[in-house]
């Protein structure tokens, strides 16, 4: 049997940090793949949404939105209720869980790809549209009550000019202010070292998910399980709302991976500066070494294969 | 060794993630400039390795009066100390210059 | 309408700095990028080199280096007369118009390059002769009536040894040492992945210059003006050398690029420290914040368009 | 805590473009040594990112006897602190194996 | 300025091939915490520029109590001096919350 | 005459350190490439192990073990005996040529591709295997007398958990795991651009070589001539290896490129824990700037050559 490589480098990493190696990550190689990865997937959107009419993508977009308000809606109250936990930790990480994982995205594209699967080539916009409404959410549950005390400007501001919207949104700009043709001689950079960029990019996804076990033996035993339940909860919400928007089975599982995906980049971020009481080693514990690594490796076959059964 | 006009050095050594605010905050409690460094470290709140964005620590240093050096600990104190890993420390030394700071 | 991408990309930077994202430069990021064109450009040239006969070649060089000497000595009364600059300040911007920026002339030849348009392969070269003669003069003009002062053998080594020229002419002579056969299979890396490595460079010289915007306030409406002005003195001057030196409508194009394209590497480098009372907020308003955009994306089209007039 | 010899450390910020000068010239000073890190900041000629060239700054420290430490000094005020953006300061430490300094 | 409790700061700069030996023996010793910079820098091994594995250098700054700071540095002395490339100096500075170091 | 232009980049590093240029690496390009080389190394080779049967490839390995055992027990009595040494330095010596250069191997590969010659195309396996015995040896040889003052334990965990081993080791089960069809989406990245990311990393290293000139100074004339004399000796060890191991012409000249190689990143690592009292200046100016330089220059060509005098 062959597998696939990419999820095995995340496995590799994972396992020569557990081992304790002395294999360390470049932090500015981590930056610039992130970089990388990012405005690859916004210029390739970009330039498929050229193609579209305003009209067919609007309302896939407002179903899509919608989604993004309603997973950490569902998951603040299993958190609060089941994981009796605290509601400014339990606010946070609904909405870490509402927001997304751009690698997760990166890996299911990829997916799709290999099996050449097609999907509504415009998908990354759901990416940039899922990121920003999950953390709105989580920082509204959590000041509840207060919501006088938000300093919604600053917030405002980190949250939509954060790096990885910018990079999506404006590689989506800019993709689709160039057209296919235009583009064309960015490809062999932008889109044909993709996966090997990706296969690195997980290598060291891999060492960092590792390293932060530590947070998941604080974030404990409700935490672990939550990290594989919510996603399954949030994918089926996802293949529900993809359902409501008429997606292909291949857009389909992409909005199923998307809800399923946690972010750990925007999230943290945001969640740090508007609810700085909650424990940040909980949501990180969950989202990066717990969900994370079941999306890569059990989630999208499972997603790709429940799409196929449902839609294909 | 000649005497010298002495300040106050601050050290502000905190997650990346608050390097904005701390910054921000510093320069309106009266500093005319700061230094900042990325390190990795260890501390109460577990291993920090800078390798990913979470993970990030900077060592922010102040060269600034007494008065400003006061302001800026006691700021930290009550602002950042509860929710944040961060330490702070200062110490006096001797300095070129001293209106510039 | 299509628009170009590469130019697109760093409009994106300016406005994400000019709008306070929180996208960063890895600094190694810039630096990687910026040694890989620099040995692209230079790797190119070289093998193009080694099919010409140097009687050829030998004239035309005679020329740029001309050219490079003469744009300075345009500038500097422009700045002292009517900008009413200090002479060190007025030195140091000439030198820096006289230099020039290796990122404006690899949009420019990738410009040629999308178009299909021929020109003299060797034009790196030019690249390589244009960026010191400026500078040079630059300094004797800081320095007109104390010549003493100036301490000659570091700063020769300091800019004959410059990082942007060791790799450039590195690049050249291992080109032209290796030849067009053995460098085919560094293709792929080098020349096909040119265009996506600099639009990522562009990028973050969006947001670099962008973060200069301060320095373009200090440096005043008359240096604004003179960044949009000098280019076209100095593009005509190219125009003119290229006339003289025979060269094809592209090549032409490429020489007008460099004459109006200003240093932002090597010359704020070398007049930091043979010119030290030089306000160095002055030469990068000028250079960077605005004549490198303005020939980014108003400049290069124009020379095109203009090299196609009167040549092609 | 037990009695240390002492020497001084002295602490120079400044713009990288000049770091080959100031160590060349910290070594001909009489200084055995140096560590030099990178940095980023603010200072009164605005906001040094390091994201390029001519944006980045170094903070270069010296251990050394005291009469180096003011023949460092002095050579900074006289030479550098006109046109270039530095910051100096100074203070004392103990320190292991002091005839090393 | 206030008066404020007072605690050692210890600095070690070291080959990097011994960083993960230093903050172990550190932390093992009594720290409760350190923090890393890179640093590139020069002494009487000659220049470390920090290019690549072997010539990386790194900067240990460990907040920490005099009792503390002696044993780190006692031990830094008999351990590492003799053949590694190591200087360290400590100095006293005022902190915050001092039960944490 | 045309060049091969790999080795022309290492001279270029080379020169331009020697003549002060400030042109620098970004420390952690230089570790990003050094990453992506040995994870390439390792895929390609683990794709082809698929194919092979295990016992073929066993007898083969099992003799390019002992190969790593011989070299520093050669190499030890020339050091002690002819150059004088103290035990510490000769046994740390003898430990860095028993083990090997993954970068000298990887341009010993490239050679071997443009000339199309073929080889066991597993013979990143090779590598593998002798990284190891040779510090471990060496570690040995330091010790003899008194063993139990050896703390094998982290001694064993720096050693096989080191990067270049898991990297390369990883690259190759990842290879393995994955097979040839399920690779090949990675073939851009990691293999087209090889011969790129070589050439920059052979940049890095002339500057990285000529800075420590210094040390070569230190370890002086014994140890200069050794650096040059060993590397042939051990070629002939690796040829004797690959006779008795019946490899093809390609295969001995890889086995024997990797015995004259010395390592210049685990060994160092290793030996400075495991031996601080040998000077880490000997055996860094013997490994680093007299033999990698003799063998990319004049010792691949040289092994190349007498492989097929004696096997092709
Ligand atoms: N005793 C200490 N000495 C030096 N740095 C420290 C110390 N304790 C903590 N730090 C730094 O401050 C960061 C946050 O500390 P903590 O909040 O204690 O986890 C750590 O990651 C270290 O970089
Ligand atoms: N008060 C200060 N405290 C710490 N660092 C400073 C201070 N002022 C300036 N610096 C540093 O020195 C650099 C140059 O300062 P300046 O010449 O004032 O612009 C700044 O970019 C800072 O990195
Ligand atoms: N006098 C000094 N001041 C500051 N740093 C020093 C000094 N001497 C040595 N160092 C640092 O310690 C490292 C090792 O020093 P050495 O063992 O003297 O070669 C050097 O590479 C410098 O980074
Ligand atoms: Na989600
Ligand atoms: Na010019
Ligand atoms: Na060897």
């Amino acid at each position: 049997m062959a597998f696939d490589p990419v999820p095995l480098f995340f496995v590799l990493g994972f396992l020569a940090r557990l081992a304790r190696s002395d294999l360390k990550i470049p932090g500015q190689l981590y930056e610039a793949l992130s970089i990388y990865l990012l405005l690859a997937i916004g210029l390739k959107g970009g330039v498929e949404l050229a193609k579209e009419p305003f009209f067919e993508v609007a309302p896939k977009a407002g179903v899509t939105f919608l989604l993004g308000v309603l997973i950490p809606l569902v998951a603040f109250p299993i958190l609060t209720r089941l994981g009796r936990l605290p509601r400014p930790d339990a606010a946070s990480i609904a909405g870490h869980y509402g927001s997304v994982s751009a690698v997760t995205f990166a890996v299911a594209l990829d997916f799709l790809r290999a099996k050449n699967v097609p999907f509504e080539a415009y998908a990354p916009l759901f990416l940039v549209l899922l990121e920003i409404p999950g953390i709105i959410v989580g920082i509204l549950l959590a000041r509840m009550g207060n919501l006088q005390t938000v300093r919604w400007g600053p917030l405002a501001h980190e949250v939509l000019l954060g790096k990885s919207i910018v990079l999506l949104a404006g590689g989506l700009v800019v993709g689709w202010l160039a057209g296919p043709e235009k583009i064309a001689p960015l490809e062999p950079f932008y889109f044909v070292g993709f996966k090997g960029a990706l296969s690195l990019f997980l290598l060291e996804m891999g060492l960092v998910a590792a390293g932060q076990i530590d947070a998941l033996k604080r974030a404990g035993v409700f935490l672990t399980v939550f990290g594989v339940v919510m996603p399954l909860i949030s994918a089926t919400l996802g293949f529900i709302a993809a359902a409501i928007a008429g997606l292909s089975a291949g857009g389909a599982m992409l909005l199923a991976t998307l809800a399923a995906s946690a972010s750990y980049i925007a999230a943290p971020a945001a969640m740090r500066i508007a609810v700085p009481e909650a424990n940040p080693a909980l949501s990180i514990g969950a989202s990066l070494v717990v969900t994370f690594p079941f999306n890569i490796l059990v989630g999208i076959p499972l997603y790709y294969f429940v799409s196929q059964q449902i839609i294909g | 060794m000649k005497t010298r006009a002495t300040r106050q050095l601050v050290v502000i050594i905190a997650e990346e993630a608050i390097e904005g605010l701390l910054t921000t905050d510093v320069m309106r409690l009266g500093a005319h400039g700061y230094s900042v460094c990325e390190v990795r470290g260890q501390g109460s709140r577990g291993s920090r390795s800078g390798e990913w964005e979470a993970a990030k620590t900077v060592r922010i240093e102040v060269l600034c009066s007494p008065e400003v050096a006061d302001a800026i600990l006691d700021h930290v104190l009550t602002h950042y100390f509860r929710h944040y890993a961060v330490v702070a420390y200062t110490f006096e030394v001797g300095v070129l210059r001293p209106e510039k700071f």
